[in-house]
């Protein structure tokens, strides 16, 4: 009975995107394929939100034999897939509706548009639920492909350029990450030759028995493999080319849900490093890493000329604070790194959000383009503010409040060097960031702008984010408290909770 | 008995490592091709090989699948799209690093993947023994030919080599890791191959070149 | 009797009310009153309850789980409650002014942000003050800077109101980033984040991780105050703000700071009767000494009225540092009796600063309002238009000046007094140190005067300077109500200084005399005689007796006499006008000649000719500039090493696909490489 | 009943200094008269110009405002106030418990702070240059007059005039070491304080070198008379505060009327030979130009340092 309901519930929170999917391409009709999405990504927010409840009560589900699995930190990323797909479904409509006002496209590529929503939703869906790593990999890979797809959507230069830089370095990328799920696996046979060798419940129960330096290599491999692909540096570079030209909806995705998907492989091969040969190599290496990023982006940003680049790189610099929890380890950072996890998830949609609507309305990307819009839509710049102020970790919003325990933490584990270095560039981070985006927010913006918001359902998604990003900065709900408790166990205790 | 196995083995390896090293120093993009053809069906040869030792009959499905994919469609694939190509694009004019010294560098990159592979423990497995340093080789000389590349087909062919690498990797390391997942990685590959072939196609339509120096619109500096 | 919670929670109610309804209305005079009205009224709560406080038992509560690791923690204690009385006070009287300044404001602005903001930014500080969690001062700290920081930028039409307004976030980041160190310190030796637990902790600190908490603090919390050399958002910031806001931030925002360091040094950085931590008060002396030197000169030569008091704000801040920092002196020699005279000089003029400082701003808020010109160079003879304002405005003058009957007087003479008592420490090289630092301070009492006589004698007396002053009106009866308040503090504090000695050492659980209103204050040498003696009732009696008696005594002397009006003495040339006058900048000249190594002055001339000819001008125009030493030296040429790194790193983007596998490529190897290595060693 | 005693006696020293300020100011002039081979008028000549003064009516500028005319009274009442703080030729006052040295010093500036207001008040440009001049001068004399009191303080033990003037006159004949630096610098102070060369040319009315009597230059009548007294009394205020500082031979200690007359008299010989001095000492120096002041004062701070130096060692 209770595997059915298992395996129930698992088919019904992949089933809505295949079906949406479908649908879509038979309907066909702007109007319709628009809110069938919308429907697809709601009925995934509710079937993640069962999901969520039932692992709060019961930790783990085991679906299909042994082909899913879903544990805390599954349900963690299963939760921001799930809210930012939702939001960013309802932004699209608005969005790319205004694109084909415009006559930036055309029929036929919403309907590619939407296909390619349902199905990155889908295969980000799989990553975090698939028990076999093998599987896991595949998933990943399939949704750089369909991003590409998603990017290419225009046939711009720009976009054509950064959907190539994009395959090309991504797949280089998670190439390496399949030599260490390979190694992995290599290791786990060479103890244990069994059937579930390729699965991660296989694997982290044999993780002890590992030869250590195989386990080193192969972390390496992981790291950097799955590290291009989430985003840290100095394997970046696509980055700030893919989420700046993609349409607006899918930069929010690949910003805030996409390199959670990716990180989240590095974090499963974290646990099983870490219970073969303990934690401190891959800290180590994860450390590392994060500064680099975090210096890096925080460097990056003085000179940006474009938003959503800006953006990008702040995404660059978030994705290295979520390595630096984990990497500090202790229950706070581990903590705060998944508190970081979510709350990059809500506030880094919302300003590609605001920003994809702030374009539209000045026709313009480049930041010098753009002042006062305050003045010219309220609601949008105050929520674009809001969203900024987080991202830079101003409290009282959201990101503040991870920041302050993966700092704690670094402290903690007396990692001084590495807390030093990145408090200096957080603030430097800040001064760059908020530079640009006062100069945006504020000033007079030239006379012939028009006062008027860009409607209300490029608001709401916004809106939405807005609220949970200030919400979540001075109290979060004792059930989100217990279900990030239950998975920094799962990362800290070797992956059981 | 095992040491002959052993040295049909390294052989094996070797001619893998000779043909790759037949991509890196061919010039124009149809010798790339042929290159990757031979280097392909060297790669089911020895994929047969471990077929043969492990006594695994997937195996002997996966070495055909790399047959006919790899040395049949894909090259078919890549010249059906460059045909309908009108650019000129046949000779690279001129790689970062000379002809000369990539076939150097890609040889100094053989001895490193040797040098970093060797502290892992291989037990008894002659296949690891012997394929795990080739296949590492591979990578590093295949991440080489991208960095060193510059149009956008020969970072194709680059890419292929690493697959190539990754395949003979997977399959030296843990004898076939199961059907499904193997179909897996080939359907990616596959999709992959075709997206960039769009890719390849909209790049020429929309640059007029295939060469990677013009693709630098987005940057900092 | 309503109890202490309750009391607490009512204006915080109030200000969030008023907070709300500023959001929900349009420019009114409904609207004014609507936000301002609930702040006036919590400020007054604000002040029934730390009065309540500081007579009573601390406040304290706890309430846990609205996030993980952190319990929102609450104790209000009677340095909470002091701190949260000055905010009372002067917000009160600031709300009050505000509901006549702000009608200023909404021809060209809407009121609902600012409404919101200004009700927030109050509420903000009291919770700063009251929070007892580390993380949860964070929030409430950095909260205040943020939404002090849309006020700053509040006029964001102004680039310039931009840039002030982002050092001023960027500077008072930085400082937050020390003071989550210092806190963070005290978590990883106690595990908690809760003060309580640094409270009791604290003791047990090895002597660096104290040296070092304190340190961070230091910087920090002085990063807010606007102590040099890390003042430089202040003198930008204040002016920029709208003045109401100017006053806030001034009188009360920077006090925080202040605040923050007097908990971290008595309560949680394991201080103690120990000679070991001298330094710390030899370094808060030297610092402040700098700061109040240094800002005191740059308020001499400043020309924009709202800058110069913003200098001025440093300079004081200067002196409440050097108080602060001899009181610890004192302390870590177990010098008890001298180290309250210290803390009380300190805190007696941190309340004065508020309050004077507050007066002003708003002062200078009335004369901006109605002449929209910061620059006193145009201003002059408003005295005759402006007879309630300048009165005001005067008394703030002779308050913050030093001089008495008013309130700086006393502060200054405690201060001065603290200074000299500097001969009970067993120290000879700290003796001789602290003798030498009052030199500075010293100068800094007298060019603060030179300061005020400047920005009072240039803004109100003699002649206007430009035309389009003269027909200006007195401001709204709300303004002049509202300094008049602070005003009255200004007298009151000064005439009774026991109002406020009773209160600090209430307040610190301190003895200190004087036990009644009238009585002597006295501060005792060695052998037992009185070293000093002050009684300001007396003082004032004296002062008005004398008037009265010399009144009559020079007109029974002189009989009666007749009073004719006439121009002023021109030497015979014909009328004075205006462009014969002294001008601000000719007034300071002497004192920027003196100080030139410090100041650097040199002439810009700006030519335009006629045509071609380089002879035949058609305007010139000559301007004074000085240099500013601390952004030349230290401040500019850091932030461009960091942009010459920035530019260095963004040559890494290329836009070259294969220097990126490359980056990928050379990380790989890397990493193997580590690992081999490290496993061979 | 003896507090009652010591309050009138505190009161006579008041009315003492009052009564004495112009006397002084006649006795500089008359010297300074002398040696420069002229007769000059009489020394009484200061008390028949106030009471001519303060019989004349009033030109008041068109220009000014309140502060002008308060200004002489609040400077007056300021200056007057001080005057109760300072024991003359008994070594304490009663007043002692009121106010102290800083306190004296602060109502000196505050008497100052409205006299350059009031410069400023006329619009005219003598009274800016004047209180431009006198707000440098003022502002680098108080860190010199606070660290030469910083000195004396803590060798006599309080900035309390009683008990400081009560310990120099106890002290032994010979000064401490200390005491000696504090009393150059201090003299430096005073002659700046009151106006005196090299600081101020009180006698001249030439813009390129008058200081105080720019400010005071468009008052007549009787607030001119309460200016020129106030300026006399803040005189002899410092001369008295000099000489029982740091020659307190002499001064009575108790309230015996044997003691207070020698006290009396001594202190009415000790400031005429003051006067004397100060007045030849001007005869012999000119008045120097503004900007080499600093310098003077810079000596000022220095010997004061080294008192303070001396202090501690």
């Amino acid at each position: 009975m209770d595997t059915l309901i298992s395996n129930l519930t698992i088919l019904f929170l992949l089933l809505p995107p295949v079906v949406g999917a479908c649908l879509v391409t038979v309907l066909k009709k702007k109007r319709v394929i628009g809110a069938i999405t919308i429907c697809t990504a709601s009925l995934i927010l509710i079937q993640v939100l069962f999901v969520v409840s039932r692992i709060i009560s019961q930790k783990t589900i085991t679906a299909f034999g042994n082909a899913f699995y879903v544990d805390s930190l599954s349900a963690v990323i299963l939760l921001s897939i799930s809210v930012v797909g939702f939001v960013a479904a309802i932004y699209s409509k608005n969005y790319m509706g205004r694109q084909y006002d415009n006559g930036t496209v055309d029929d036929k590529h919403i309907v590619r548009y939407y296909q390619g929503f349902n199905v990155f939703l889908l295969t980000m869906l799989v990553v975090p639920i698939a028990n076999n790593l093998g599987v896991m990999w595949v998933m990943v890979e399939a949704t750089t492909l369909v991003s590409v797809l998603l990017i290419m959507l225009y046939f711009k230069e720009n976009a054509i350029e950064a959907a190539w830089k994009y395959l090309i370095i991504a797949t280089v990328g998670l190439s390496f990450a399949l030599i260490g799920t390979v190694f992995f696996y290599y290791a786990n046979i060479n103890t244990n030759p069994s059937e579930d060798a390729m699965n991660w419940t296989g694997m982290v129960h044999n993780a002890k028995l590992f030869d250590p330096n195989l386990v080193k290599i192969a972390f390496v491999f992981i790291l950097v493999g799955f590290g291009t692909k989430a985003g840290l540096a100095p394997m970046h570079t696509w980055l700030p080319d893919a989420h700046s030209e993609a349409p607006t909806p899918v930069s929010a995705v690949l910003s805030g849900v996409l390199l959670n998907c990716a990180f989240y492989g590095i974090i499963r091969f974290h646990i099983v490093s870490s219970v073969a040969i303990g934690p401190g190599f891959s800290n180590q290496l994860l450390i590392i890493l994060a500064v680099v990023s975090i210096v890096i982006a925080a460097a990056s940003i003085y000179f940006q000329k474009d938003m959503k680049r800006m953006l990008a790189y702040s995404s660059v610099e978030h994705m290295g604070l979520i390595s630096l929890g984990i990497g500090f380890g202790g229950l706070l950072g581990i903590y705060g790194a998944i508190l970081q996890i979510i709350n990059h998830a809500l506030a880094k949609p919302l300003m590609f959000f605001a920003s994809g609507t702030i374009s539209q309305k000045y026709d313009a990307k480049a930041m010098s383009k753009i002042t006062g819009i305050i003045k010219v839509m309220p609601i949008t710049g105050i929520l674009f503010l809001i969203g900024g102020l987080a991202l830079v970790g101003m409290p009282p919003f959201n990101i503040f409040v991870s920041e302050f325990m993966i700092l704690s933490s670094g402290f903690k584990s007396g990692q001084f060097v590495a807390v030093s270095i990145v408090i200096l560039f957080l603030v430097v981070t800040f001064a760059v960031f908020l530079r640009h985006l006062i100069k945006m927010i504020f000033g007079d913006p030239s006379s012939e702008m028009k006062k008027s918001e860009m409607g209300k359902l490029a608001i709401l998604p916004m809106a939405i984010l807005g609220s949970l990003v200030v919400i979540l900065g001075i109290y979060i709900p004792v059930q989100l408290q217990t279900l990030i408790q239950n998975a920094s166990t799962v990362i800290s205790n070797g992956g059981f909770a | 008995m095992d040491t002959i196995q052993f040295d049909i083995l390294t052989i094996s390896g070797a001619i893998l490592l000779i043909a790759t090293f037949g991509i890196v120093a061919t010039r124009g993009f149809m010798d790339w091709l042929n290159a990757y053809r031979y280097q392909s069906i060297v790669l089911s040869g020895v994929t047969a090989i471990i077929g043969y030792v492990t006594g695994i009959w997937e195996i002997y499905i996966a070495a055909g699948l790399t047959l006919v994919i790899k040395s049949i469609i894909i090259p078919k694939v890549l010249t059906y799209v460059t045909r309908k190509l009108e650019i000129e694009f046949k000779l690279e004019t001129n790689p970062y690093v000379s002809i000369r010294a990539s076939v150097i560098i890609s040889a100094l990159l053989v001895a490193l993947s040797y040098f970093l592979i060797q502290q892992i423990p291989f037990k008894s497995d002659q296949i690891v023994n012997a394929y795990l340093p080739v296949s590492m080789a591979q990578f590093f000389i295949g991440l080489f030919v991208l960095v060193n590349r510059r149009t956008v087909l020969s970072q194709v062919v680059g890419l292929l080599i690493i697959e190539n690498g990754l395949f003979l990797f997977a399959m030296a390391l843990t004898h076939g890791v199961s059907l499904l997942i193997e179909i897996g990685i080939f359907v990616d590959i596959l999709v992959g191959i075709l997206i960039s072939s769009i890719l390849l196609f909209r790049i020429s339509r929309t640059f007029d070149s295939l060469d990677v120096g013009k693709l630098e619109n987005l940057r900092d500096d | 009797m309503i109890s202490n919670l309750v009391l607490f929670q009512i204006p915080i109610l109030l200000f969030v009310i008023g907070a709300l309804s500023g959001l929900l209305s349009r420019n009114s005079r409904l609207a004014r009153l609507m936000i301002f009205v609930p702040s006036m009224i919590g400020s007054i709560f604000t002040i029934v309850f730390s009065i309540g406080i500081i007579t009573g038992t601390p406040l304290k509560l706890t309430v846990p789980h609205i996030l993980p690791f952190f319990d929102l923690e609450i104790l209000v204690d009677g340095i909470s409650a002091f701190f949260m009385l000055i905010i009372g006070l002067v917000s009160f009287a600031v709300s009050l002014y505000s509901i006549g300044y702000s009608k200023e404001y909404e021809i060209k602005k809407r009121m609902s942000a600012f409404g919101f903001l200004f009700n927030i930014f109050i509420l903000s500080m009291i919770l700063v003050v009251s929070s007892n969690n580390s993380f949860f001062f964070l929030i409430f700290w950095e909260l205040m800077s943020l939404v002090s920081f849309f006020l700053v930028i509040y006029d964001h039409d102004k680039e310039e109101n931009l840039k002030s307004g982002m050092t001023y976030l960027v500077m008072t980041h930085l400082g937050t980033a020390f003071i989550f160190a210092s806190f963070l310190l005290g978590y990883i030796q106690t595990g908690n984040f809760s003060f309580d637990s640094f409270r009791h902790g604290s003791t047990g600190f090895p002597l660096l991780v104290k040296n070092l908490v304190f340190v961070f603090a230091f910087i920090g919390f002085g990063t807010k105050a606007g102590m040099v050399p890390l003042h430089v958002w202040l003198p930008k910031a204040h002016p920029s703000a709208p003045s109401n806001i100017s006053a806030l931030m001034s009188a009360v925002m920077i006090k925080i700071g202040i605040y923050g360091m007097i908990r971290t040094i008595f309560d949680f950085s394991g201080f103690g009767a120990s000679p070991d931590f001298a330094w710390w008060g030899m370094l808060l002396v030297a610092f402040g000494s700098a700061s109040a030197i240094i800002g005191v000169l740059y308020a001499v030569v400043e020309r924009d009225i709202k800058r110069a008091l913003a200098f001025s704000s440093i300079e004081n801040i200067g002196i409440i540092l050097i108080g602060l920092g001899l009181s610890v002196v004192f302390t870590s020699f177990n010098l008890t009796a001298f180290a309250v005279l210290a803390l009380v000089a300190s805190m007696y003029h941190t309340i004065n600063h508020a309050v004077f400082k507050g007066l002003l701003f708003m002062g200078a808020g009335s004369v901006v309002s109605v002449t929209h010109t910061k620059n006193i160079e145009h201003l002059g003879g408003l005295v005759k238009q402006m007879p309630w304002t300048s009165l005001l405005f005067l008394i703030g003058a002779i308050s913050i000046s030093g001089l008495p009957p008013f309130n700086g007087f006393i502060s200054e003479w405690f201060t001065l007094q603290a200074l000299l008592s500097s001969y009970h420490i067993p120290s000879t090289i700290l003796q001789i140190s602290i003798a030498f630092a009052s030199l500075p301070f010293a100068l800094t009492i007298g060019i603060a005067a030179a300061t005020f006589v400047k920005l009072f004698g240039m803004t109100f007396l003699s002649k206007t300077r430009s035309e389009n002053i003269i027909n200006i009106k007195e401001v709204p009866r709300s303004m002049i109500l509202g300094m008049s308040i602070l005003a009255a503090v200004c007298v009151l504090f000064g005439v009774v200084p026991y109002l406020g000695t009773s209160l600090i050492s209430t307040a610190f659980h301190m003895s200190f005399q004087p036990s009644s209103p009238l009585d002597f204050i006295s501060v005792q040498n060695n052998s037992g005689k009185s070293f000093a003696n002050l009684s300001m009732p007396v003082v004032v009696i004296i002062l008005s007796s004398i008037s009265i008696a010399i009144f009559g005594f020079i007109r029974v002397l002189g009989g009666h006499t007749k009073k004719t009006t006439y121009g002023t003495w021109d030497c015979g040339f014909g009328s004075l006008n205006e462009r014969m006058e002294y001008t601000p900048t000719s007034l300071s000249q002497p004192i920027r000649a003196v100080f030139k190594v410090f100041f650097k002055p040199h002439n810009q001339t700006e030519k335009e000719s006629f045509g071609e000819n380089q002879y035949l001008l058609k305007t010139i125009k000559v301007e004074t500039v000085i240099k500013n030493i601390f952004e030349d030296v230290l401040y500019t040429p850091i932030v461009s090493s960091f942009v010459f790194f920035f530019d260095k790193v963004r040559r890494l983007q290329t836009g070259k696909i294969n220097a990126y596998l490359l980056y990928i490529m050379i990380t790989l190897v890397l990493l193997l490489l580590f690992v081999r290595l490290s496993n061979n060693a | 009943m003896l507090n009652m005693i010591t309050i009138i006696i505190g009161l006579i020293q008041v009315l003492v200094i009052l009564v004495l300020a112009p006397l002084l100011t006649g006795i500089i002039r008359k010297t300074k008269a002398r040696t420069q081979k002229r007769i000059g008028a009489s020394i009484l000549q200061p008390y028949y110009d106030l009471l001519k003064l303060v019989r004349k009516d009033e030109v008041i500028s068109d220009q000014t405002s309140w502060i002008f005319r308060a200004c002489p009274w609040i400077n007056f009442a300021a200056i007057t106030t001080a005057a109760f703080f300072i024991p003359v030729f008994l070594a304490y006052t009663p007043f002692g418990l009121v106010g102290d040295l800083l306190l004296v010093i602060g109502l000196f500036a505050l008497g100052r702070f409205f006299t350059m207001l009031a410069g400023l008040d006329v619009a005219s440009s003598f009274g800016g240059l004047g209180s431009s001049r006198e707000m440098m001068i003022s502002a680098l004399l108080e860190p010199a007059l606070f660290l030469s009191i910083f000195v004396v303080a803590i060798t006599y033990g309080g900035t309390n005039l009683s008990t400081l003037i009560s310990a120099s006159s106890n002290s032994s004949f010979l000064p401490h070491p200390q005491i000696i630096f504090a009393a150059i610098g201090l003299f430096i102070i005073i002659l700046g304080e009151t106006g005196r060369l090299p600081f101020d040319n009180p006698a001249t009315h030439l813009e390129l070198t008058m200081v105080h009597e720019t400010m005071i230059l468009e008052y007549s009548g009787k607030s001119l008379a309460l200016m020129e007294w106030s300026q006399s009394i803040k005189q002899i205020i410092l001369f008295t505060l000099m000489i029982n500082i740091f020659v307190p031979w002499g001064i009575s200690s108790s309230i015996l009327l044997s003691t207070l007359a020698v006290g009396f008299l001594t202190f009415i010989g000790k400031i005429s030979l003051f006067g004397i001095f100060v007045a030849f000492l001007e005869s012999s120096v000119a008045k120097w130009r503004l900007f080499r002041i600093p310098d003077l004062i810079a000596i000022a701070i220095a010997t004061s340092m080294i008192g303070i130096v001396l202090c501690y060692l």
